[in-house]
């Protein structure tokens, strides 16, 4: 065999000369290279034709305009529409990543039973006959009973036509119980009611304002219409004046003009200080005071009395020759606002210290006049007859409401979602047989999440319409997927804090992705099978029809141009609804003002849940852009740019001042426990020389337990937890803006 | 069992022993593997390393196996161009210690890319500006040098040189290897220098950068004499190892000696110009960048990056050895000569450390921190693997191939065993020898 | 590398480069050559050579 | 460039980031994910591992409460056009595998992510950490690859990526203008997607060489700065702030050295 | 003398005598069979093929419509390419089946009646890597369809659609000869292809790293 070797030796080299003289390798070689250019398991997205759509971004109440990138039937990106007024182009964090809620996994696929335990994340899915039939027979069934008012809402928003198709449901089904998620606007709403005697929200005319007080406000920081507020801000950095009063360095502290940090709850009290001064130096408007106020000698007394520089330099800490400037500062300017409500303004507060602020502009004069704090009058488009109700509606609704919004006890206000969870917990209320949660998150979202999961363990029947697993849906009993807000329709009215009226609609820019329905066509369709009494006051086909309906003549140019200002609308400068027809310093709505000044601006100390003695530092929760904080979580591309100070792996980091730290014998990274009188949290220490010795600050937006992982499920821990409420004793609105805590090494 | 493959003349110890010891060397072998297979399957997620930490453990390991396996190219040197004949008794380890460092080097590159497949395109789409680039083609192609003039040592192979062919041809590439050699010299010249360009040529990393009024970055220079003085050492440094380890005296000491002393001079001129390099670069480079020579050394984290770092790598590996290499009295002192080979292999080790992370970990934005990274054990499992897979292959070159020419002259064997076409009698003896309780040097060798 | 490749330019960095690199390239493979053919013709002619030389 | 190529079509992209202006908020990190397909993953804390082509730093003057002032300074790649503005920024000349190249015509340093092998020499080479590795294989949770840009690749595992003035935005608009039998593109034609975001409008961009642009007015504002000049990189970026601290930071800067960061006059 | 040398010297014995005429048989055996593998074999091995969802008649629409090539493949206002039509164009003649084929009774009966968009093979498609802009080249470059497309205007029935196992693209980037040599421009449409005629057409050359075209203008 000696032969074959050889021959075989011969046959390779000449099966090699006649590889490398074939196209084989070199082919071979180029299609290797490119296979591991293109590795099959990267996605490859489609390309088709790009279209824009424009609509309203309703992730939150700023109302920007949109506008949606698509690609065929794909949206791809999302950008601030650059004609419209709000947000001129901008988009916030939350807008821009919103189409990860679109198609996130996240949302509710289709409509669901719970199977398991409450909360145990176990579903059926059910078809929308079945979802439909199994609220109306639950509700009816309570109806039937003779207890209608046992059943209760809550929404996101009193605003817009889905919120009021869930309140009129309410009322002709017979339930006073409709609730609705607190913000500072309700503050806002009660300040100028009891002062300008006005039913209608606060408008602020920062683009022609010229000096901005800012007793706290997230100017920067979600406060307001977020993105209109950057827009504001970025003009005052070269046309105006911002001071902030702070008792941290927030991010508005620290990107405005000034900053002045004063003692944590004293912000009532500066205004009073800078109030004296305005008055004692006579810098005040005397044309206003005069012709357009009531009670201003009562007032003049109060705070020539009691808010010397000097008080309240001890009081706030801070130097009274900053007051005095200030002060001056404030009142030499053209068109000086002064505005209050802590952070992103979801905490209502301390309706005294809204009218301490509110008197800085009334002392200016700056009250529905340019530059100034206009009041802005209800939304007024939606004009449906009132519905007829039946005997069993009509004694329901003579009920009195679960939270006591409304009584004789909280005549200022309409809705108290925190007192709710206490009512029902207390038992000292009728029991609540079965709740509605439309756009809210009540039990990420609300103070004292311990509280409010035993009130909800206590309902035996939560139906939510939540388009996506949140916590509370995840502790439903049946979910009614809604579709998300770039599916569906939807009328805008005016964003918080904008100075005039304006109505957007949202419209759908993709088809809805997965078995959901809108919200206000699961209510009319509710009600068409819950019989004739109920069905009667929804004469609608379907929520389009009763959109179109609603909006009327307006329907055509807001579905062309996505929205409609009202350009006819100009304040009413210095008039005022108040029985005296002025502006009240003293409050004749308020029964008693005198006492104790209940109807008059003041400070008073708050008094934070816990013992000094036992929690000796003080915890107050600090929002940013980048987490969301209201009914939607963060996403993940949020996620993504929150700081390495904020969260560490599943960790959260409590921003304490380095000398406190130390005091506390806390290292920098270190793990700790956060202790308050509401509950308790593991923590990482983080040294921030923006933070006030003596105080906590924790992160809000995170520790979500619903969604999933990226959405931030088990990172860091929701700030609600360890947080409680405050009554306000003239409004009943929650008011705790901090709590006593105490940090140990753990 | 295996007597057939051993050189004429040496004594081995039992197929079994070495079996055993290949076998526990195999562990950290396979753990070694394990890792690297765990980053190509799963990617570089694996490693520790992080987007400040580009370059890490791995490509300070390159950089030191090739600055220590540059004993190959500078001993090849001596020996082919200079003609120091005394040196051929050596060059063989020389030779064998450089291939394992540079494969070695090759396989964590292979590791350390991202896509592995793609590795080539270094190659076909080269930028010849970039030092990497150089530093690729001069460590493939010195590669290729090494594995040449590996070659004719196992063609020695008592089994294989009995075939004309292979007995020609490691027979012919001996008379030509000097063209090889110079080649090798030549490319090892330029990527040990293109090594250090690595560092030197970033301008945005002040505490790398070192360029002159030449536009050249000094490092080039600095790393190719550092791993012309330090490799050498590296080789002596083994060769006294292996001896230890087998209990036999391998290379006469005038060889060492002689090694040890161009050492010594290459490590103190080295030492010399770094100390320079360290000055000028202290006092007009860095401050012209903002930077002060404290900012590079104090205030990071467990002061991981301090002076020490500097004093360790210019004082203790660098002066006291070449100091002790220099003297004839040091160099002839064996513990003295330990000492000197050691830290002078830390001292290079040190200095490609501080030129591979420190590096990195100095923050440049006034706004960052010093950044932080410890190996993850998939990373330091596949840098120890390279040191396995070199035992295994030191192992089993000394065990078949004839890589000390001194060592049958140094090592005598007992008359009995001269009788070598004797086979079945040699592995009665072997036999025997294995019965016997012998001592572990013994057993070793 | 080659020529053909789409970075390849035709001026002085890659002379010299690319230079160095085929002359290293060259002397590798004719120098592995020479020795095949060498060791092959002495085995066919059957004049092996010694190793006393190192 | 040869001689004769030379034409008045050169551009040199940049921008101007106003520190003033820009609130920290985030929202130009977001839009940039969005428009260049980043992948994400469920922890994104370490952000020495997370993809982001434009962080947001915070800077702080290290001074106690009350006095502490903080800034936020969004930082995309700086596109260094490098010593001499010849275009050997610090990263291109490293790439061994020619995947990174800058462009005279738009001053726009690019990555060519099939062309990468993942060697990071360039991360190595850049000062200011505008370069990312991609660790992990980019997945995306089941339903969300539907939001991909279609004009912009994703990266496989392996391979390192960066910001490119979102350059396919300028590559649209040039098919746009063609249609239209222009040439040149308008200024309001290219912007990339953190400008169009931002709420604040704190960034503009534009060419620096074209007079008409907003940028080269802004670019010799007595406010502007740039980061590490003095390392020669010459970057693209510029920033704006009154607050001298701020100016500060943007290099380093010996003891007793005098600090040139005083607004400059008119 | 060992054992192999006596091999060695039998070895060439048999050489010499007369062995050298079966060596150099077996020599060119290797060789046409290799040559076979790599001209023949391979390809066929290489290429898998596709269908087409029906077959589709260029030539007879080309002579209908006013605009040629962009009456169907047009731009749209935005600049960019809309490549195969899609199915809302087609409808406008194609309500009902019309001509007599058996493909356009497939396309009607299983595409318009259930409003399904043709999965079109593409021959053309580039990797998700390239950024190709017709704009630039048809709109701006005022070259012709046919440069890079050839004249499958013109064709009665559409080719075989053939695809790369290894890399999936279609056969007509690295065209249909093996050996990658091309006769026309619209024979080949691989990256030296573009780039050839960029340097022809003195495409501006801006690159600071190959002094050609910058890598991102075709790549993304």
């Amino acid at each position: 065999m000696k032969l074959s070797r050889r021959c075989f030796l011969s046959f390779g080299i000449g099966a090699a000369a006649g590889i490398t003289l074939s196209p084989l390798p070199w082919k071979l070689t180029d299609d290797i290279s490119i296979w591991t250019q293109m590795w099959p398991w990267t996605p490859v997205p489609p390309d088709g034709a790009y279209t824009y759509e424009n609509t309203v971004c309703t992730l939150c109440p700023g109302g920007c305009g949109i506008t949606v990138r698509k690609v065929d039937e794909r949206a791809v990106q999302i950008a601030g529409m650059e004609e419209h007024p709000v947000n001129k182009g901008g988009t916030c964090i939350l807008g821009n990543s919103g189409l990860q809620l679109l198609y996130g996994p996240f949302r509710v696929e289709a409509p669901m039973k719970r199977t398991g335990e409450r909360g145990e994340g176990r579903w059926k899915r059910i078809s929308w006959k079945e979802a439909l039939s199994e609220v109306s027979s639950k509700l009816n069934q309570i109806r039937a009973s003779g207890n209608p008012h046992q059943v209760a809402a809550v929404s996101g928003s009193k605003e817009g036509t889905v919120a009021r198709l869930i309140n009129r449901f309410m009322t002709v089904y017979g339930s006073p119980n409709f609730m609705t998620e607190p913000s500072i606007q309700d503050s806002y709403e009660a300040m100028l009611y009891l002062m300008q005697g006005a039913t209608g929200s606060a408008g602020f005319d920062f683009e022609n304002a010229d000096y901005i007080l800012s007793f706290g406000s997230g100017i920067i920081e979600g406060w307001g219409a977020p993105v209109r507020m950057f827009l504001a801000n970025s003009n005052w950095r070269t046309k105006g004046t911002v001071v902030q009063v702070d008792s941290r360095l927030s991010n508005t502290a620290a990107k405005m003009d000034r900053w002045i940090s004063i003692e944590p709850g004293t912000e009532a009290a500066l205004a009073m200080g800078i109030s004296h001064v305005i008055i004692k130096e006579n810098l005040y408007n005397k044309g206003f005071i005069k012709e357009a106020s009531e009670g201003f000698d009562q007032y003049k007394k109060l705070v020539l009395d009691a808010y010397s520089p000097a008080r309240v330099s001890d009081v706030a800490g801070i130097d009274p020759s900053v007051i005095e400037e200030v002060a001056r500062a404030f009142a030499a300017s053209k068109h000086p606002i002064a505005i209050c409500g802590r952070g992103k303004g979801d905490v209502p507060g301390n309706i005294h210290e809204f009218m301490a602020v509110h008197a800085l502009n009334a002392l200016v004069g700056n009250i529905n006049s340019k530059g100034g704090v206009w009041t802005l009058p209800k939304n007024e488009y939606i004009r449906w007859p009132h519905p007829i109700m039946d005997k069993v509606a009509s004694l329901g609704m003579q009920q009195e409401r679960v939270d006591g919004a409304g009584s004789k006890d909280y005549p200022y206000v309409q809705s108290l979602l925190n007192r709710f969870p206490k009512k029902i917990n207390e038992g000292s209320a009728y029991p609540i047989e079965a709740l509605l949660v439309y756009n809210s998150n009540p039990l990420y979202s609300m103070p004292d999440t311990k509280a409010v999961q035993a009130a909800f363990d206590k309902i035996p029947f939560i139906v939510s319409f939540s388009s996506y697993m949140d916590e509370t849906a995840k502790n439903a009993d049946l979910i009614l997927p809604n579709h998300t807000y770039l599916e569906r329709y939807e009328d805008v009215p005016t964003p918080n804090g904008l100075q005039y009226p304006i109505l957007s609609l949202a419209k759908p820019v993709v088809k809805p992705q997965l078995n959901t329905m809108h919200t206000g066509d699961v209510i009319i369709k509710l009600a068409k099978c819950m019989g004739n009494s109920i069905s009667g006051a929804f004469g609608w086909k379907d929520y389009k029809g009763c959109l179109k309906q609603t909006l009327g003549s307006r329907w055509n140019q807001l579905y062309k141009k996505v929205y409609d200002v009202d350009s006819g609308f100009a304040p009413n400068k210095w008039v005022f609804e108040t029985p005296s027809g002025k502006f009240e310093f003293v409050s004749s709505l308020v029964k008693n003002a005198d006492e104790n000044n209940i109807g008059i601006p003041h400070y008073y100390p708050t008094a934070l849940e816990g013992d000094e003695k036992k929690y000796p530092l003080i915890m107050v929760p600090y929002g940013s852009m980048k987490r969301a904080t209201g009914y939607v979580g963060s996403t993940p591309f949020m996620l993504k740019a929150v700081s390495d100070e904020t969260l560490v792996k599943n960790d959260v980091l409590v921003q304490i001042n380095p000398k406190t730290a130390q005091n506390l014998g806390l290292s920098q990274g270190e793990s700790a426990t956060l202790t308050t009188p509401v509950g308790e949290a593991q923590v990482k220490v983080n040294f921030n020389e923006g933070i006030r010795p003596g105080m906590i600050a924790t992160p809000t937006g995170l520790g979500h337990t619903g969604y999933d992982e990226y959405m931030g499920n088990g990172k860091g821990v929701n700030a609600n937890q360890v947080i409680g409420t405050v009554e306000d004793p003239l409004t009943g609105l929650n008011m705790a803006w901090g709590i006593r805590a105490k940090l140990t090494r753990s | 069992m295996d007597s057939e493959l051993i050189p004429e003349g040496v004594q081995r110890c039992s197929l079994g022993k070495f079996l055993l010891w290949i076998g526990v060397v195999s562990v950290v072998l396979l753990w070694g593997v394990y890792g690297m297979i765990l980053c190509w399957a799963k990617g570089l997620n694996q490693t520790n390393m992080n987007n400040a930490f580009g370059f890490a453990l791995w490509i300070w390991a390159d950089l030191a196996v090739i600055a220590l396996g540059g004993g190959a190219f500078f001993t090849g040197f001596l020996r082919y161009i200079v003609g120091k004949k005394e040196l051929k008794n050596i060059i063989n380890y020389a030779v064998l210690i450089g291939f394992i460092c540079y494969s070695s080097a090759l396989l964590i590159l292979a590791i350390d890319i991202g896509q592995p497949l793609r590795g080539w395109f270094i190659f076909w789409h080269a930028n010849v500006h970039s030092m990497l680039t150089e530093v690729a083609f001069c460590l493939s192609c010195y590669f290729g040098v090494l594995t040449i003039e590996y070659l004719p040592l196992i063609l020695e192979n008592r089994q294989i040189d009995k075939i004309p062919f292979f007995h020609n041809l490691s027979h012919n590439m001996h008379e030509v290897m000097a063209v090889f050699a110079a080649t090798g010299a030549f490319l090892s010249f330029f990527h040990q220098g293109s090594l250090g360009g690595v560092a030197g040529v970033l301008y945005g990393r002040p505490f790398g950068f070192r360029e002159g009024v030449l536009i050249w970055p000094w490092t080039f220079f600095l790393f190719t004499w550092s791993a012309a003085a330090c490799g050498p050492c590296f080789t002596i440094l083994i060769t006294k190892i292996t001896e230890k380890v087998v209990g036999k005296k391998l290379v006469k000491d005038n060889v060492v000696e002689l090694l040890a002393k161009i050492s010594g001079w290459m490590l103190l001129t080295y030492i010399t110009a770094k100390i320079i390099d360290t000055l000028y670069w202290a006092y007009v480079t860095a401050p012209k960048m903002g930077f002060t020579l404290d900012q590079f050394y104090t205030n990071n984290p467990g002061s991981a990056y301090g002076y020490w770092i500097l004093i360790m790598e210019v004082i203790v590996g660098g002066v006291i050895p070449a100091l002790i290499l220099v003297t004839r009295k040091g160099r002839q002192t064996p513990l003295l000569l330990w000492i000197a080979v050691i830290l002078a292999c830390v001292g290079v080790s040190l200095n490609r450390w501080v030129m591979v992370l420190q590096v990195l970990a100095v923050p440049v934005l006034t706004f960052e921190n010093w950044f932080t990274y410890f190996p993850s054990w998939q990373e330091i499992a596949t840098t120890i693997l390279p040191v396995a897979y070199g035992t295994i292959l030191i192992s089993l070159s000394y065990r078949y191939l004839p890589i000390f020419p001194q060592e049958s002259e140094l090592n005598p064997p007992p008359e009995e065993l001269l009788s070598e076409a004797e086979t079945v009698q040699k592995e009665a003896i072997e036999q025997d020898m294995a019965s016997q309780d012998l001592t572990p040097a013994e057993s070793a060798g | 590398m080659f020529p053909f490749s789409f970075e390849w330019t035709w001026d002085m960095s890659h002379y010299v480069f690319h230079g160095g690199l085929w002359y290293a390239l060259s002397i590798i493979g004719l120098g592995m050559t020479y020795c095949i053919g060498k060791s092959a013709y002495d085995t066919i002619t059957g004049k092996g050579g010694h190793h006393e030389d190192h | 460039m040869k001689e004769g190529q030379h034409d008045q079509h050169i551009k040199k992209y940049g921008m101007v980031i106003d520190l003033d202006k820009c609130t920290g908020c985030g929202a130009c990190m977001v839009a940039c994910m969005q428009e260049n397909n980043i992948p994400f993953q469920k922890d994104e804390t370490d952000k020495m591992l997370s993809i982001t082509w434009l962080r947001v730093f915070k800077l702080d003057n290290g001074k106690p409460y009350p006095d502490t002032d903080i800034c936020y300074l969004p930082r995309p790649c700086m596109h260094c056009s490098g010593i001499g503005e010849h275009g050997h920024s610090p990263c291109v000349s490293v790439c061994p595998a020619t995947a990174t190249d800058y462009s005279m015509e738009t001053g726009i340093v690019s990555q060519i992510y099939t062309r990468c092998f993942g060697c990071r020499y360039c991360m190595a080479a850049c000062p200011y950490h505008v370069r990312h590795f991609n660790w992990w294989d980019p997945v995306w949770p089941s339903g969300m690859e539907r939001s991909l840009n279609p004009n912009v690749s994703v990266r496989m595992r392996g391979v390192v990526e960066k910001c490119n003035f979102c350059f396919q935005r300028y590559q649209i608009a040039k098919e746009k203008a063609f249609t239209e039998g222009r040439t040149e593109i308008e200024e309001h034609e290219y912007q990339p997607a953190c400008v169009e975001a931002c709420p604040a409008n704190a960034i503009t961009f534009g060419d620096l060489l074209n007079p008409k642009h907003k940028v080269y007015k802004l670019k010799q504002d007595p406010r502007a700065f740039r980061l590490l000049e003095k390392l020669h990189t010459n970057p693209k970026v510029y920033y704006l702030s009154s607050r001298e601290w701020v100016r500060e930071a943007g290099d380093n800067y010996i003891e007793n050295e005098k600090v040139d960061v005083e607004p400059k006059k008119h | 003398m060992s054992a192999s040398q006596e091999k060695a010297k039998e070895v060439s014995a048999k050489a010499s005598d007369g062995g050298a005429g079966i060596v150099f048989i077996f020599f060119i055996v290797g060789l046409v069979v290799s040559l076979l593998v790599g001209w023949v074999l391979f390809p066929k091995v290489l290429y898998c093929q596709k269908e087409q969802p029906f077959d589709f008649n260029h030539a007879l629409h080309n002579e209908m419509v006013l605009d040629g090539c962009q009456s169907c493949h047009f731009f749209r206002n935005d600049g960019t390419y809309s490549g195969a039509p899609k199915l809302n164009q087609c409808i406008e003649c194609h309500t009902d089946v019309q001509g007599i084929t058996k493909d356009e009774e497939i396309f009607v009966n299983e595409y318009v009646r259930n409003n399904r968009e043709v999965p079109w093979l593409v021959y053309s498609r580039q990797p998700d890597c390239v950024f190709f802009s017709h704009a630039a080249h048809v709109l701006a470059g005022e070259m012709q369809c046919k440069t890079c497309h050839g004249h499958i205007g013109n064709s009665t029935s559409l080719p075989v659609y053939e695809y790369n196992i290894i890399t999936g693209y279609s056969r007509n980037i690295w065209g249909h000869n093996i050996s990658g040599i091309k006769k026309n421009t619209w024979d080949r449409m691989k990256m030296d292809d573009c780039a050839e005629c960029h340097r022809e057409n003195n495409v501006k050359q801006y690159s600071v790293q190959t002094k050609k075209g910058p890598c991102f203008v075709c790549h993304k």
